[in-house]
């Protein structure tokens, strides 16, 4: 245990509550991609180098962008009314129920008898990496490959709407 | 020459003319019915060379067997056969319905179904001539059902009349009842000898290697095992013959057309059961070897024969319906013919079927031919008068009723009443069943004259009765056969000459002098005349003058007479208890199954609703405080189901969160490993 | 505390932090970003695992983290899509509105 | 080994035609029925076909065709043709025809009807001739997408409900069916129903299940059991069954008595038997008060009825619950000392028979009531006629036999299966078969309340206006049913002979590993 993890985790968790709570939906965003950052320096630190740059690329780079699109996009609507009576009870019982899982979870965690290998992280190299994606797991790449290409079609889709300006389903 | 090889002729030729006279039109009248006679002129014809062949070789039993399908290793088999018993049977049989069908010619000539109806007629003789040359009891079971439905569908003819159609259904459930029960006794006996053939060769169930086998064998109730098959068979014919406790239904079957009535409820169908015991005498005989059995089939029989014989004679004293009197004096003579078989002389029992089947069918004929003249008037008190307008039917009919009441040496009823009389008092078990048919005796005389008087003498009660023509030809001259052999068909067993016992039972029986057993002779003619006294001084002397009029008996004693009218209520008996308990099953079933089974196999999906029924209740009662006041419908098993259903995303996040937490404490606390 | 339990808690309380805020906010785009902080919470258990775990493959765990982000960015995008579809016909992104799927 | 692959030919014409027709969307009505009938028939042909070449004296599968499929899970595919199967799919193809032509006047949308009634019918075929699990269970829950929009769409104005109910439960059932499955794979590594067989017969499969411990052995068994429970269905699990038979169109009802609810009782004679001859022993004895149930209760609460459709719909359960009954009642006696071969092997043909008959009585009862629903404007209340023979004499001549023939009367097709039965559970279990009385007697009560109300007595209700005699169209429905009930009620051994051989050898061989 060093203080690196544990800057860290702090940054992280902050930020994450910080983006959680703020009532500015940019600002949100931004301070989320924080946290992803935060998320990729742990996998910096804990040796696994593809991890984090795929985190970097995947989460800070590509989705807090689309996300910020969405932001843009939807701002017209009504936004977020001042949180009334109702809105405060829900984020009450949101909280109960977080924290709870919460409480369950570092029990469980620090109930369980788990032993650490202290040793030096384990060597990946990107090529190993490779090698492994193409062999034992080329039947999940394929399927995570199918399941991009259906996602992206299923985005466009949804996102394009129809053309007639009618809406779609009646129930 | 005719073998046992060929005898399926016989039901097969009434079937042909069934199957014509179901593919022709409607308008093929002509074609139906001919093909019907025809037939049943053609069966006839076979039956008597059947009889001559039979009467060769009388002690022998005639098989011929084949393979219906094969079963496992082994094969069910059906067969053919040709003895005495049989043959006399199917002569019997193809004469009376040969009369019948000639008779329905003219009877049912109006009726818009005639040539269903001779279809109907033809299948039912085919089916009834199955029943007799049967060799295995399966095909006698087979051919009996059929007989049941035959009957079903000419009690139900004129099905839209609503008595005649829930007449017919009456009666197939009621035999029904009976041949759930020879159902059964066939399945066990099939189980215990592995063979449902009469004669096979030593292996038949008739054969006494396979009854001494069988009657070696006893049950842990100490019944044995040939009883209780016996006594399961025994169901099948009382429910057939119309005995006690089934015999509710053929009163009511009368609703059928009235040649009918004489085919089926007087010579043939209600035979079938007496036929029966008596093919299958041997095995209801079996257990008499064994001593110290609790309970004899055989006795069991002779108990419910006498039962019925003195319960249709004492009912059909107060019946004022023509054909009814007639239906409860057959449940009575069906009752001397099962008291003649429980006492061991199934030969006295098939004399007094030969005979009972020439002067009922005679009866009924003559009774339809009253009731075609009379314009379908079947009341006795509003009929009267008919022995001036219609001579050859009174005369006809008054030989039948001499006959049934047992009038001495001249007509054949005397004679074989005569025998069961006779083999009863012999009968070493009791003698109750005996003093039984004594007073069964004087009953008949009694209630014949009573129906002869108050139909045919006297004064036209009724504008139908005035206007009665004597019937055509083609109805009188059945009568008139029929009224000969009603005579002829005593001579051929009387004690001087025992001519038709010697045959049946294939060994020669001596002739005994006529004064040998005159003291019960005597008796016999004493009662005999003893009712026919009483009859004539209560309705012969002083003629009924008014339909309304009661009856001298009812004006003696109303209570009693009305509960004999009611035919002692036992309709009313099983509608009360019967009926009722069948419907109260039914309705337990539907709601169990609309209740019960549903809920109980739904039980998972409850469980389901009732998580879903929690959850919201929580939602509205913890977290927003206070309860939706359509949370009555929540019992409601849909609604339960789409109040789960919010629609809102964070309900089923929150609810997926606390069924986490809850999980993971009930893990972690209580140590589910 | 070892530094596995540290690196568990750290996933766990960032999992909290997520399902707080997916929980408590109506916005549609904060409920998915909430989402997605709990997926992270669990890959950072892949890495934990993998890391400091007994007997660890040499890849595993990083493989599988690789897939989740690509199964999570496949997520996302038909996510942001349908919030966006719910935007035009509702002119509103409010969750509590998007009911109509009410049994 | 056969050089044309017969079997396949035969499931997958149907579904052939099914795509035909799905590629054809501009097809007319008449067009798309006549392809339809058209399809089905030559499937019949096919059907007829295997009957020619068929050697009854082997007991063994003909016709096999094996080829390695998923090498990973081991499955083959796989499909074979014994006794058992062959009466099947003579069933279905003999009935699949006939449910299009009752179908043909009253369906709209005649092409996705007929295109969904291929599908279901190849799926059905499916089912009675795969001898690989893998397949078996794709057919088997294939068959349910079809019905399900058969009843959805065509059905009457309670199908929705009905519907859902019928697939939420057998699917229930087939669930628990399957994962039983996956624990056999996972004990033995092998799906295919040959081996499986030849496991349970030494009683290995149950050592095997064993292994996976705690009570992995009855829950396999229970949830296999539950799934063909569900479909046949054996009391209590049946009241999805009046339901969904009362609201499908005439068709489908007598496709779905005819032959789907066969399924159920395939399956227990095909897998649940021979896999777990133990367990359904040790299970028989209270099994056996289900099935008298069904019988008993099923026959009564017919009793109560006023729909038709329902009344014929429970007057299944309790024909269906004999076949149980029977098979049930030699699983008792399975392992006796007391010989019971000739018993065992008159209540398995009995079942066979009955099988086969209830397909043919049922059916035609279902259409009888399609008529009388038809002309009387959608009614079916049984105080909604009277007087019907006198109104259509050629029509209650023909469902008369029809009825008579499913309350087991001799000389129609029905008593032979019900004899055997009874002859055989007798020998087996004698209580039961006089408990199981009670049930012919309630069958004859009720159907012929049936008959006298609507056909007997004055003119009324929809009889008492104009009510037209068969058509062509009815006559082509019914005829063939009638002749078959006359057929078979005379000639029994046309069904026996297929099936004997087969029989025999199971009735000698009932051990107990």
């Amino acid at each position: 245990m060093n203080a690196v993890l544990i800057l860290i985790a702090l940054v992280t968790v902050g930020t994450a509550i910080a983006a959680m709570a703020g009532r500015n939906l940019l600002h949100s965003v931004l301070l989320l991609a924080l946290a992803w950052t935060g998320v990729a320096a742990f996998y910096l630190w804990a040796g696994a180098e593809f991890a984090a740059f795929a985190q970097v690329l995947v989460y800070v780079g590509a989705i807090s962008m689309v996300v910020l699109f969405a932001v843009l996009l939807t701002r017209r609507s009504r936004d977020e009314a001042a949180p009334g009576p109702a809105g405060q009870s829900r984020a009450l019982s949101a909280v109960m129920a977080a924290a709870a899982v919460a409480g369950v979870l570092v029990g469980a965690i620090l109930r369980s008898p788990l032993a650490a290998s202290p040793g030096p992280a384990p060597a990946v190299t990107v090529r190993q990496l490779g090698a492994e994606l193409m062999g034992p797991y080329a039947a999940a790449l394929l399927a995570v490959g199918v399941l991009l290409t259906v996602a992206l079609i299923g985005a466009v889709v949804l996102a394009a709407g129809d053309r007639t300006g009618q809406p779609e389903d009646n129930p | 020459m005719i073998d046992a090889a060929h005898l399926w002729l016989i039901p097969a030729l009434p079937l042909l003319a069934a199957g014509i006279g179901a593919l022709t039109p409607r308008s093929g009248r002509r074609l139906a019915s001919g093909a019907a006679i025809a037939a049943m002129a053609g069966a006839f014809l076979l039956s008597c060379l059947a009889l001559q062949r039979a009467l060769a070789d009388p002690a022998a039993h005639l098989y011929a067997n084949f393979t219906w399908f094969e079963l496992g290793d082994g094969a069910v088999r059906l067969g053919w056969l040709l003895d005495p018993l049989n043959a006399f049977m199917c002569v019997m049989v193809t004469f009376v319905s040969l009369l019948i069908f000639i008779f329905s010619l003219g009877y049912m000539k109006e009726d818009a179904n005639f040539k269903q109806f001779f279809c109907f007629l033809s299948l039912f003789a085919a089916a009834m001539l199955g029943v007799i040359v049967a060799n295995s009891l399966l095909l006698l079971f087979i051919s009996w059902e059929l007989v049941g439905v035959a009957s079903y569908l000419l009690i139900g003819f004129w099905f839209h009349k609503p008595a005649a159609a829930a007449a017919a259904k009456k009666a197939f459930l009621t035999t029904r009842i009976g041949d759930l029960g020879f159902l059964l006794g066939l399945v066990w006996l099939y189980d215990a000898t592995g063979s449902l053939l009469l004669f096979d060769g030593g292996h038949g169930v008739l054969e006494s290697g396979v009854l001494g086998d069988l009657a070696t064998q006893v049950l842990a109730s100490g019944l044995a095992v040939p009883t209780a098959i016996s006594l399961l068979i025994f169901c099948g014919a009382a429910g057939k013959s119309g005995q006690f406790p089934l015999h509710v239904w053929l009163p009511d079957a009368m609703e059928g057309p009235t040649p009918v009535s004489a085919l089926i409820h007087a010579a043939t169908m209600v035979a079938a059961g007496v036929f029966l015991v008596a093919r299958v005498f041997p095995l209801f005989a079996a257990d008499q070897v064994l001593a110290a059995g609790p309970l004899h089939a055989l006795t069991v029989v002779a108990a419910i024969g006498a039962i019925t014989a003195l319960l249709g004679a004492v009912i059909a004293v107060a019946q004022d319906d023509l054909k009814r009197v007639l239906a409860f004096s057959t449940v009575s003579q069906l009752g001397y013919m099962m008291l003649a078989l429980g006492v061991g002389s199934w030969v006295g029992a098939i004399f007094h079927l030969l005979t009972h089947a020439f002067f009922k069918a005679l009866l009924f004929l003559g009774a339809g031919s009253v009731i075609h003249a009379a314009h379908h008037e079947q009341d006795i008190r509003r009929l009267g008068g008919l022995s001036r307008s219609m001579r050859t039917t009174f005369v006809t009919f008054a030989v039948g009723m001499m006959a049934l009441a047992g009038v001495p040496f001249v007509f054949s009823g005397f004679w074989s009443k005569e025998a069961i009389l006779h083999a009863a008092s012999e009968w070493d078990v009791s003698h109750l069943p005996f003093y039984a048919t004594l007073i069964g005796v004087v009953l008949t005389a009694f209630y014949m004259t009573r129906l002869l008087c108050e139909v045919f003498r006297g004064a036209p009660r009724s504008p139908a009765a005035a206007h009665a023509h004597e019937s055509p030809r083609v109805m009188t001259i059945p009568l008139a056969v029929l009224a000969i052999g009603a005579v002829a068909l005593g001579f051929l067993g009387t004690p001087v000459w025992p001519w038709l016992q010697s045959r049946l039972t294939g060994t020669p029986i001596p002739a005994r002098p006529l004064l040998e057993g005159g003291g019960l002779m005597g008796l016999s003619i004493v009662l005999v005349a003893l009712g026919l006294g009483a009859g004539w001084a209560l309705y012969g002397r002083r003629v009924r003058l008014t339909a309304t009029a009661p009856d001298p008996l009812a004006a003696a004693a109303p209570r009693t007479w009305a509960f004999l009218g009611d035919r002692m209520k036992f309709d009313s008996l099983y509608a009360a208890t019967l009926v009722r308990l069948n419907a109260f099953v039914a309705a337990l079933a539907d709601f169990l199954d609309r209740r019960v089974w549903g809920s109980a196999v739904g039980f998972l999906a409850r469980f389901a609703e009732f998580t879903g029924v929690v959850n919201s209740e929580f939602d509205d009662g913890a977290l927003n405080g206070g309860f939706n006041a359509a949370s009555e419908d929540i019992r409601r098993t849909g609604r339960a189901y789409s109040r789960a259903q919010t629609g809102e995303t964070h309900g089923y996040l929150r609810t997926l969160a606390i069924a986490f937490v809850a999980l993971a404490l009930l893990v972690l606390l209580g140590g589910v490993r | 505390m070892s530094p596995l339990q540290f690196c568990l808690i750290f996933s766990g309380v960032l999992f909290s932090v997520g399902l707080a805020g997916a929980l408590a906010r109506s916005n549609a785009i904060l409920v998915l970003l909430g989402i997605e902080l709990m997926l992270n919470a669990a890959n950072l258990n892949f890495i934990a695992f993998w890391r400091y775990g007994p007997a660890s493959a040499p890849a595993t765990g990083v493989i599988f983290v690789i897939f989740s982000i690509a199964v999570t960015a496949a997520e996302t995008a038909v996510g942001l899509a349908l919030v966006i579809a719910i935007h035009r016909h509702q002119r509103s992104i409010r969750l509590q509105e998007a009911t109509r799927l009410k049994g | 080994m056969n050089a044309l692959p017969l079997l396949s030919l035969i499931i997958f014409v149907p579904w052939a035609g099914a795509v035909l027709l799905a590629c054809l969307p501009r097809l007319g009505a008449p067009a798309s029925r006549a392809l339809a009938l058209g399809f089905s028939l030559s499937t019949l042909a096919l059907t007829l076909a295997a009957l020619g070449s068929f050697d009854p004296a082997t007991t063994g599968y003909q016709f096999v065709e094996r080829h390695d499929w998923i090498r990973a899970l081991h499955v083959h595919y796989h499909l074979g043709l014994d006794g058992l199967s062959l009466l099947l799919v003579l069933l279905t193809g003999l009935l699949s025809p006939l449910c299009l032509l009752a179908s043909w006047r009253t369906v709209a949308e005649a092409r996705f009807f007929g295109l969904l009634f291929l599908l279901l019918q190849g799926a059905a075929l499916g089912v009675f001739l795969a001898l690989d699990f893998f397949h078996w269970f794709i057919f088997w829950e294939l068959s349910l997408i079809p019905a399900y929009f058969l009843i959805r769409l065509w059905g009457g104005p309670g199908a929705a409900r009905a519907g859902y109910q019928f697939v939420i439960y057998t699917i229930g059932g087939s669930a628990f069916l399957l994962l039983g499955f996956a624990a056999i794979f996972a004990a033995t590594g092998s799906l295919d129903f040959v081996e499986l067989s030849s496991l349970g017969a030494t009683g290995a499969l149950g050592g095997k299940l064993a292994s996976l411990g705690g009570i992995w052995p009855q829950a396999v068994f229970l949830g296999v059991f539950l799934g063909f429970a569900v479909k046949v269905p054996l009391f209590p699990f049946h009241t999805w069954l009046p339901a969904t038979y009362a609201e499908a169109p005439t068709g489908v009802s007598m496709f779905l008595t005819g032959v789907m609810s066969k399924m159920g009782v395939y399956g227990f004679i095909r897998v649940l038997w021979p896999l777990f001859p133990g367990p359904l022993h040790a299970a028989a004895g209270p099994l056996l008060w289900f099935a008298l149930g069904g019988v008993v209760l099923g026959a009564f609460a017919a009793m109560r009825q006023t729909d038709l459709k329902r009344m014929i719909a429970y007057s299944s359960v309790n024909h269906l619950s004999y076949c149980l009954l029977a098979l049930f009642a030699v699983s008792v006696a399975t392992g006796s000392s007391r010989p019971a071969s000739e018993a065992a092997a008159a209540a398995l043909s009995g079942t066979l028979l009955q099988v086969f008959n209830h397909g043919i009585s049922a059916a035609a009862l279902f259409y009888c009531a399609g008529v009388l629903e038809s002309r009387a404007g959608g009614r079916r209340g049984l105080n909604d006629f009277g007087g019907v023979r006198s109104a259509a004499p050629v029509f209650a001549g023909l469902c008369g036999i029809a009825l008579f023939a499913s309350l087991g009367l001799p000389g129609l097709n029905g008593f032979v299966g019900e004899f055997l039965i009874f002859r055989g559970v007798w020998g087996l279990a004698p209580w039961a078969a006089a408990v199981a009385c009670l049930g012919l007697f309630a069958t004859a009560w009720f159907l012929l309340t049936f008959w006298q109300r609507v056909f007997h007595g004055p003119r009324a209700g929809a009889a008492a206006g104009p009510f037209a005699d068969l058509s062509g169209l009815d006559f082509a429905v019914l005829v063939p049913l009638v002749a078959l009930m006359f057929l078979l009620g005379v000639l029994p051994h046309l069904l026996t002979g297929l099936f004997n051989p087969l029989i025999t050898s199971w009735a000698n061989h009932l051990v107990l590993p």
